[in-house]
């Protein structure tokens, strides 16, 4: 018997440590986040991605400079995020609309916006590496959330980008508990034909 | 899938430019896997008309056969997913036939060539260069190698016209060939009215139609429009309905629409038309005039002496007649493939002073909208002849496959070999350009600009709905590019590209109607081409040739037992639809027969022969052989043997090539002759000791007495009865109640404590009840909405071996019962209910779902969440309908070879290997509307919601909608009193009613 | 009591009984070996089936929709019936306190088990996607789902655990005197083996008293069980609407049918095995006169069984039930139906005869009658009645394919693998429970206590 | 079986009549700790022992209640915990549950039985007693506890009462 409930007691204490440490994890987030907490986003350059979350990019592309430091709005690059169901990735011609004119202000941003220009120019397109990839029996439209929760509701499942040298993943998006916790907290139906078809 | 290696011939890294997200359309393939490293590749330049997650509609027009249907082309991020219907375009109003969507999977056919080829010396194909090939193609027809030659299936358009100026241009020889021409009919209304041309039909206004052999549902002219008019005319409305009768050895489609069939003997339908004429002229019921003079030609066509002709008897002929006469407008039609006999032209004739004594011409017959055909058969066999003459020097082969579509038998293929430079534009290594020289493939349709006069005043237009899928070229542009390579006399081909030289005849157009031409161009462009009101048909007298009608008789050659039937099918038409997987696992809506050709004998007959289903017979004609499983049908005449056309190829790519027999191999090749006759022989037929299991969909052919496929007569329908009353009506008997009323009310309680019970969580509150209601007296059976839920939903086709063991994936299929025909003289019925998930309110498929992966929506659906299923398979075992799916193998993987799986829908999942599927009522479109009325702050409306089958149905006989909503059109049509579920005594509670269908029964 | 003990047990002392079950783990004899290796083949087989099945995808079997559960559910219900006997001997016949049973029903026990372990791997077995077949279970999952448990299926996960578990505990716990009896009478690694299994048991009254009563529980609760487990799985049919499944009369014809072919199974099993092992004295002819008699009891209502199915399906003038029953007998599947009907319902007749009943070799025949009769009675229910249901449209006939076979062969190498191991490893003869019918030698005679 | 004996008499008895009476006699002296192995159940020798009816069943009960109430308990809240309608039943259905219930039942109560079996019996140590295979063969043994100095007498009621042998188990 005593073993019985010794056994019992620590898979208690075992989940509570997971537990723990998976909200820790998300805090992490929050602190690295505050790490940059200035307005001008701190000078990196490219070969410091390796230490920064996240998945390299074939151009360190600076999420925290774009929509932190100089404030454009996210729909500017992803158009399509309040009409349809993909968000939209911004084209090289919108790239190239301001990094014509626009060369960089250190030696790091410079190299990096050459990349640019020269794929613009041999209109190669940029490969992104995918961060968020939800699976595909489950269907996400961009649209009515962002109807639902505000332009600014991107944070809500992307984190605060704004803060991110690098992008990486804040939130498993092919968590389902995770989805279903917040049309719960927002009484929105969960009916599993809301998003499965 | 998107992420994987470049594969041959596509032009990937153009692709991904075009798709704006990489995976965002194909990755739907990868089922359940979510870890694989995904890439974005943005676009180069975005376009304004292409916003990913929202499908850009482009208006364009149907190629599959000559009727030239307006096509709204559906693509998301670049690729073209679904074809459906121009609701603008005057022919098909918003709906398209299975062909006419299968075009998509010519536009995406893994046969596609990635480029132009030339024969090497060891006779091998070398891809080219663009360059190159033309240089060679310039060099030869230019270089005085002379004695040019042209066939050409184009239709009638700008492209056309310059084919033929660049061929007379260089003195060469134009034929103008399409297999299914009906020279006959064309050759009568010369003969009987003066007039060279093709009617039009106004079928939605006759209140009689006999079809002597005209299969004007599946493959006679205009099959969607005119299925548009037969519903209207003969789909039952506030107790009228039009009668429609089939004389014909062969039960048809239409023959199966009809409320009568007379098995007319092969190649006697004048008789019975110049017998009827007879009977109307001697009761003087209204003919015109003028027809009077043709009571002596008429004399000797009793319905007595035509009944010894045709079998029918004298008295079913003067009925027949008597009920054309009577109701007007009527009208009769004939010239279908399937009766070409050698004597086609005096049955056309006849059938044209039959519509003419009735007073039909100018009324539901119409001259004069319809353009000039093709130069028909005979134009070819000349030009065979020359060939075999080896006075041709260069052919030049486009849109038309002559090597297949023409019988072995008039040894085209020797004559074709003794032409020293063959050129195709096939996009698909077909029979003809396997035989060729060099191969320039064309631009799919949906790749190109072009243009096509469809008839008097209706100009369809196709654009560029997407980046080409493989290295072809447009057509037009080799043309104007080899020219200009020639120059000299050609150099006044000057315009760079087709594309300016349709945009200068367009606005030649837009000169003759004094507009502006970018105006017009783009109004055209947006509306799908120009569709004007046709002109005033001219006054129609009879000619002097109409004192020639008369009967002769078929001629058949051959001494065998048996006549020899050549059809063509719905699903394959002249052969064209045999490399579309849609077209071949969609079962022949007649047969039921998927992926195999066949040989239909009459039960008797094959009593007689001492044959079997699935027993391999080979049929000898004095012309060739054939072999092919027998499939035994009621409905075909005992002493005929029918076989469909359309199999058999020898290339044309890896679902065409060798699969099933080719008809053509036993026929006459009608040398000499204007038109080809396809019923022209008897055969004998022998038994070999093979057997082929028969690939088709249908379990029993016989219901039963259950009340799934209901039917009353057209008086019965009149009083308001509903099905059952109708039954106990028919049957005598009265229906009688097992309930009493306590009971009943005991039972209603239950049922609200249930409801009660069952609002929690989601289900609380107000909620839509999508419903369906399906009209069985305006459904033909065509089998378009088959397709359109394959295309819609991302359906698998399974192939042969696995629809053998029954596992073929399709959502919705139409089934046909057979309803009397058993005893001899007791006429046969064919009747037809498409079969979909019925989204049951109790339904039984739900509670056994160990996991809820089968359960039911707030807004009443009965919903399958792939990725929740395990697949226990126990749903299917309980579903009455059985019209649950399982995956038994990874289909997602084997049904779409690349380029295939660019049609896949990203809206839809494409299931995984071991889940259920099933008809899900469009969910994906439900839901995209949904979201669509939540963007705007509107609620949903009646008509926001269209499923896939709905929106395809030429007839217009299935109503989707919320049954919650009093005024949504499907709540309306559910209370019809004809409405009734089916199996409605298991309690399940369908939210798909059925309208029962109507009949004219003939009371004997 | 005595003279029923003397009866199957002839003038036998506590020593012999002792000796000769301990004899029984022995080193095997050849034909022991030979049987051993021909069930692991069969095994491996199996094995290699479901492999492939695991690659390729369910579509290998045979399944022709609309038939959608054959083979393996059909040996899946044969398995599970076969368990029936051994509880019904071993606790049903204890509460009854019968008491022929004690001889056969160790090893009729150990059938149970090893049964119902092969039954439970069909329902992974056969479904579409076996690598989630947990999601049957109620487990927390970050997805908040939970099964659905108005489902049958749900009913048998739990039907068929209880079962596992608790029959298992019932052998255990009957093993555990007869284990501290061979432990003292072997030597070296393998008393210390049986000493380990023996629980420290020493046959004090203390424990006796425990034990004694314990027992008597766990049969009482076993008992409803038996009778619970065939039923839920008789509802997987009858709670469809399938005619030929939506029956009222399945619960009580299932369970009557698996005791029957449970029974014949023993007779399969035993009657070898007591050659293999020498146990003519032991388990004798009494015992199978007996066995033999309880087959006749079930076999006789599985004909009533039979006949009533057919009755209700022509009284109820309901037409699907009508075409399902006239279809089995006269359809395509009629040699299958036919089959059912004489292997079960006439063969079974056969033991009204004491001779027969008594004639090893002619009830050895007649058990592997009832065994093949009592997998086609459940191939004939479930694909018969699926392939021709409400749609006729819709009917086809199944054909069984490789794969099909491949593991219902699988699953005999595995069941017959299991047994043979127990009975070369514990007593397969209830050592302290014979010793309970034979009183112990007195010095005072004729007087009784 | 090395730890140290407790100090007392074993024997061994072929005959169950001259065991019963030797029981009988001990417990006539007040010997009431007595140990009696024994082969197989025997009647006779409860009877002499005269013990007080086993507490096994309370944990059979006992199991048996909480698997019932478990079993309703986790599908009716598992049930409303995310509704899902099926077959337009409702959302708790208990007449199905009832058969998740009944196996719980069975469950719980045959495991709980064992674990009672196991509790009371097995778990008690045995190594300290003098034991002898022949017990689990055909012999029926009893032990008396008692100091080296009553152990005379002990022995002698045994042979009085015709054991086949006698061990002593030194202090």
């Amino acid at each position: 018997m005593r073993k019985l409930a010794l056994l019992a007691g620590g898979t208690a204490l075992l989940l509570a440590g997971v537990g723990w440490a998976v909200r820790d994890a998300s805090s992490a987030v929050q602190t690295s986040a505050a790490g940059c907490d200035s307005l001008t986003a701190p000078t990196l350059a490219a070969g410091d991605t390796a230490r920064l979350r996240g998945p390299r990019q074939p151009i360190f592309f600076r999420h925290d400079i774009h929509a932190g430091q100089y404030k454009i709005q996210c729909q500017y690059c992803h158009y399509s995020v309040a009409v349809a169901t993909e968000p939209g990735i911004p084209s090289m011609q919108t790239c190239m609309g301001c990094h014509l004119v626009i060369g960089g202000a250190d030696s790091a941003s410079k190299a990096e916006i050459r990349k640019l220009r020269e794929a613009s120019a041999q209109q190669q397109p940029i490969e992104w590496v995918r961060i968020h990839y939800l699976a595909r029996h489950a269907h996400f439209p961009h649209m009515v959330h962002i109807k639902a929760l505000g332009p600014t509701a991107c944070a809500t499942c992307h984190g605060d980008v704004t803060r991110m040298p690098q992008v990486f993943k804040v939130n498993n998006v092919n968590n389902m508990g995770w989805c279903i916790d917040c049309h719960l907290e927002r009484t929105v139906s969960r009916d599993c034909s809301v998003c499965h078809y | 899938m998107a992420d994987d290696t470049p594969s041959n011939g596509i032009n990937r890294r153009k692709f991904l430019t075009v798709l704006g997200v990489a995976g965002g359309g194909t990755a739907a393939l990868s089922g359940c896997s979510t870890d694989r490293v995904q890439k974005l590749v943005p676009y180069l330049v975005q376009s304004e008309d292409q916003v990913p997650g929202i499908p850009t509609v482009y208006a364009s027009t149907c190629t599959e056969c000559a009727a030239g249907c307006g096509l709204h082309v559906r693509t998301r991020e670049g690729r073209a997913i679904k074809l459906e219907g121009n609701p603008a375009h005057p022919i098909n109003a918003g709906t398209l036939c299975a062909r006419g969507q299968a075009g998509l999977q010519g536009l995406y056919n893994p046969g596609r060539l990635s480029g132009p080829m030339a024969r090497g010396a060891d006779g091998s194909w070398q891809e080219l260069t663009w360059e190159d090939a033309i240089a060679r193609l310039a060099e030869r027809v230019g270089g005085g190698a002379g004695r040019l030659a042209v066939i050409s299936g184009a239709g009638e358009g700008t492209f056309a016209d310059l084919l033929a100026e660049w061929t007379a241009a260089l003195g060469g020889r134009l034929v103008r060939y399409e297999p299914f021409d009906h020279e006959p009919l064309r050759a009568a209304n010369r003969q009987v009215f003066g007039l060279d041309q093709l009617p039009s039909h106004d079928f939605a206004r006759a209140r009689h139609i006999v079809s002597f052999g005209a299969d004007f549902l599946e493959t006679w002219l205009a099959p969607v429009e005119q299925q548009r008019g037969f519903a209207a005319a003969h789909g039952y409305r506030d107790g009228e309905m039009a009668k429609h009768v089939y004389v014909g050895p062969r039960m048809s489609l239409t023959g199966m629409n009809a409320d009568e069939w007379h098995a007319s003997a092969p190649g006697t339908e004048a008789v019975v038309a110049l017998a009827m004429a007879h009977v109307i002229l001697a009761e003087r019921s209204g003919a015109p005039s003028d027809a009077n003079a043709l009571r002596g030609v008429l004399a000797p066509y009793t319905p007595e002496m035509a009944a010894g002709e045709c079998g029918l008897s004298a008295d079913a002929i003067r009925l027949l007649a008597r009920e054309f006469a009577s109701a007007r407008p009527s009208l009769a039609v004939t010239g279908g493939v399937a009766m070409q006999h050698r004597g086609a032209v005096e049955a056309c004739a006849a059938v044209n002073i039959l519509n003419y004594v009735a007073g039909n011409v100018g009324e539901t017959v119409r001259f004069g909208s319809r353009l000039p055909a093709a130069d028909g058969y005979g134009a070819l066999d000349g030009l065979i002849a020359t060939m075999a003459a080896g006075e041709v020097g260069v052919v030049l082969v486009h849109e038309a496959n002559p090597l297949y579509a023409v019988p072995k038998a008039r040894g085209l293929a020797d004559a074709f070999a003794k032409v020293p430079f063959k050129v195709s534009t096939a996009s698909v290594l077909d029979e003809t350009a396997a035989a060729c020289d060099l191969v320039l493939p064309n631009h799919h349709a949906l790749e190109r600009w072009d243009d096509r006069r469809i008839r008097a005043g209706v100009v369809g237009l196709m654009q560029p709905v997407m980046e080409p899928v493989m290295g072809s070229m447009p057509t037009g542009d080799v043309l104007l590019k080899t020219a200009q390579k020639i120059g000299g006399v050609m150099a006044r081909f000057a315009a760079p590209t087709f594309e300016a030289h349709l945009k200068a005849a367009w606005a030649e157009l837009a000169r003759q109607r004094s507009a502006s031409a970018p105006v017009f161009w783009m109004e055209a462009l947006q509306r799908g081409g120009l569709y004007e009101a046709p002109p005033a048909p001219p006054g129609v007298r009879l000619a002097a040739g109409a004192e020639r009608v008369g009967y002769t008789g078929p001629d058949l050659d051959g001494e065998g037992a048996l006549v020899f039937l050549a059809y063509p099918t719905s699903m394959l038409f002249d052969g064209r639809g045999a490399n579309r997987p849609w077209l071949l696992e969609n079962p022949d809506p007649v047969t039921k027969i998927t992926w195999q050709s066949w040989v239909e004998l009459h039960p008797d007959t094959a009593k007689d022969l001492d044959v079997r289903e699935g027993e391999i017979v080979r049929l000898v004609s004095p012309h060739g052989t054939l072999e092919a499983p027998a499939y035994l049908y009621a409905g075909v005449r005992t002493g005929v043997v029918a076989a469909p056309l359309g199999y058999g190829h020898t290339e044309y790519g890896q679902y065409a090539k060798g699969r099933g027999a080719n008809a053509l191999d036993l026929l006459d090749g009608g040398a000499g002759r204007a038109f080809l006759p396809y019923l022209s022989t008897r055969v004998r037929l022998e038994r070999t000791r093979g057997y082929q299991k028969v690939a088709k969909t249908e379990g029993n052919p016989r219901q039963l007495g259950r009340h799934i496929a209901e039917a009353m007569s057209l008086p019965l329908a009149r009083q308001g009865l509903d099905p059952r009353q109708a039954h106990y009506a028919e049957t005598g008997g009265t229906p009688h109640e097992i309930n009493t009323e306590r009971e009943l009310e005991a039972i209603a309680g239950f049922a609200a404590a249930q409801q009660a019970a069952t609002k929690l969580g989601n289900y609380a509150g107000e909620h839509p009840r999508w419903g369906m209601v399906i009209d069985l007296a305006r459904c033909t059976g065509c089998s378009s909405c088959v397709t359109a839920c394959y295309a819609e939903n991302n359906i698998p086709t399974v192939g042969e071996d696995e629809v053998l063991r029954g596992r073929e994936m399709s959502w919705l299929r139409i089934e046909r019962y057979f309803e009397g025909g058993e005893e001899p003289g007791e006429p046969l019925e064919a009747r037809f209910v498409p079969m979909l998930c019925q989204h049951c309110g109790n339904a039984p498929c739900e509670p056994v779902c160990p996991v809820y992966a089968a359960y039911h929506t707030p807004d009443g659906l009965n919903a399958q969440v792939y990725n929740r299923c395990v697949g226990t398979r126990y749903c299917s075992n309980n579903c009455p309908y059985k019209v649950r799916y399982f995956n038994w193998h990874a289909y997602n993987k084997t049904a779409f070879p690349e380029p295939l799986h660019l049609q896949l829908n990203p809206d839809v999942t494409v299931r995984a290997r071991g889940v259920m599927e099933k008809c899900t009522f469009c969910v994906q479109r439900i839901r995209g509307a949904q979201h669509q009325a939540r963007l705007e702050d509107r609620p949903l409306a009646d008509g926001d919601v269209v499923t896939a089958c709905a929106q395809a149905c030429p007839s217009g006989a299935i109503v989707f909608g919320d049954l919650n909503d009093p005024a949504s059109r499907a709540r309306a049509a559910a209370a019809d009193h004809r409405g009734y579920h089916a199996l409605e005594d298991l309690n399940v509670r369908p939210v798909i009613t059925y309208l029962a269908k109507v009949q004219h029964r003939t009371e004997a | 009591m005595a003279t029923m003990a003397h009866e199957q047990h002839p003038a036998l002392t506590h020593g012999e009984v002792t000796r000769d079950v301990v004899a029984t783990l022995g080193p095997p004899s050849r034909g022991y070996v030979l049987m051993l290796g021909g069930a692991v083949a069969l095994f491996l087989v199996g094995v290699i089936t479901f492999v492939a099945l695991l690659k390729e995808g369910l579509g290998l079997a045979g399944y022709q929709p609309p038939v959608m559960w054959s083979v393996y559910i059909t040996t899946f219900v044969f398995w599970v019936g076969i368990g029936h006997a051994g509880t019904l001997i071993s606790a049903i016949l204890f509460l009854f306190r019968s008491p022929w049973r004690t001889a056969v029903y160790r090893a009729t026990e150990a059938m149970t088990v090893f049964a119902i372990m092969t039954a439970g791997l069909f329902p992974i077995i056969h479904i579409g996607r076996q690598w989630v077949f947990y999601w049957l279970l109620p487990y927390p999952n970050q997805r908040y789902l939970w099964p659905n448990f108005k489902s049958p299926l749900l009913w048998d996960v739990f039907a068929i655990g209880t079962y596992l578990t608790v029959s298992t505990t019932f052998l255990v716990v009957g093993l555990v005197p007869d284990i501290a009896a061979v432990r003292d009478k072997v030597s070296g690694w393998r008393k210390k083996l049986y000493a380990a299994c023996s629980l420290g048991w020493t046959g004090s009254d203390t424990q006796w008293r425990h034990y004694t009563r314990a027992y008597l529980y766990l049969a009482a609760l076993a008992t409803p069980l038996v009778l619970s487990v065939h039923s839920v799985v008789s509802w997987d049919f009858a709670m469809s609407i399938i005619p030929g499944w939506h029956g009222t009369i399945f619960a009580p014809y299932f369970v009557a049918g698996a005791i029957y072919s449970g029974i014949g199974m023993v007779f399969t099993l035993l009657i070898p095995l007591r050659k293999l092992l020498k146990l003519e004295h032991l388990i004798t002819e009494y015992h199978f006169d007996n066995l033999g008699k309880l087959t006749l009891l079930t076999g006789s209502i599985l004909f009533y069984a039979y006949a009533m199915e057919y009755f209700v399906a022509w009284y109820s003038g309901n037409t699907y039930e009508q075409t399902t029953f006239y279809l089995r007998a006269f359809g395509p599947m009629w040699w299958a139906g036919w089959t059912m009907i004489i292997c079960n319902a006439f063969v079974s007749q056969l033991l009204w005869f004491r001779k027969i009943r008594t004639n090893l070799t002619a009830l050895f025949i007649i058990s592997i009658f009832i065994n093949i009769g009592m997998w086609f009675e459940r191939y004939v229910i479930i694909v018969s009645s699926l392939s021709n249901d409400f749609t006729p449209y819709a009917w086809d006939q199944l054909n069984p394919t490789w794969a099909d076979w491949g593991i219902l062969a699988g699953s005999f190498g595995w069941f017959a693998m299991y047994f043979l191991l127990f009975a070369k490893t514990f007593p397969v003869v209830a050592i302290q429970e014979i010793k309970e019918m034979i009183p112990m030698p007195r010095k005072r005679k004729g007087a009784h206590g | 079986m090395t730890a140290p004996k407790i100090p007392g008499v074993l024997a061994a008895f072929a005959h169950i009549d001259a065991a019963t009476d030797a029981i009988k006699a001990l417990r006539a002296q007040g010997h009431r700790d007595l140990t009696v192995y024994s082969a197989a159940p025997n009647h006779e020798l409860d009877e002499a022992l005269a013990h007080p009816v086993s507490p096994v069943r309370l944990f059979t009960l006992l199991g048996g209640l909480t698997g019932c109430a478990s079993g309703f308990a986790m599908t009716i809240w598992m049930s409303r915990d995310w509704p899902v309608l099926v077959g337009g039943k409702p959302i708790a259905a208990v007449p199905p549950y009832v058969v998740i219930a009944f196996e719980l039942t069975i469950l719980l109560g045959a495991l709980s039985t064992v674990a009672g079996l196991v509790l009371l019996s097995l778990l008690k140590p045995t190594g300290r007693l003098l034991y002898d295979a022949k017990f689990s063969d055909d012999h029926v043994g009893i032990f008396v506890p008692c100091a080296p100095e009553q152990a005379q007498r002990v022995v002698e009621l045994f042979r009085k009462a015709g054991s086949v042998e006698v061990h002593h188990a030194p202090a």
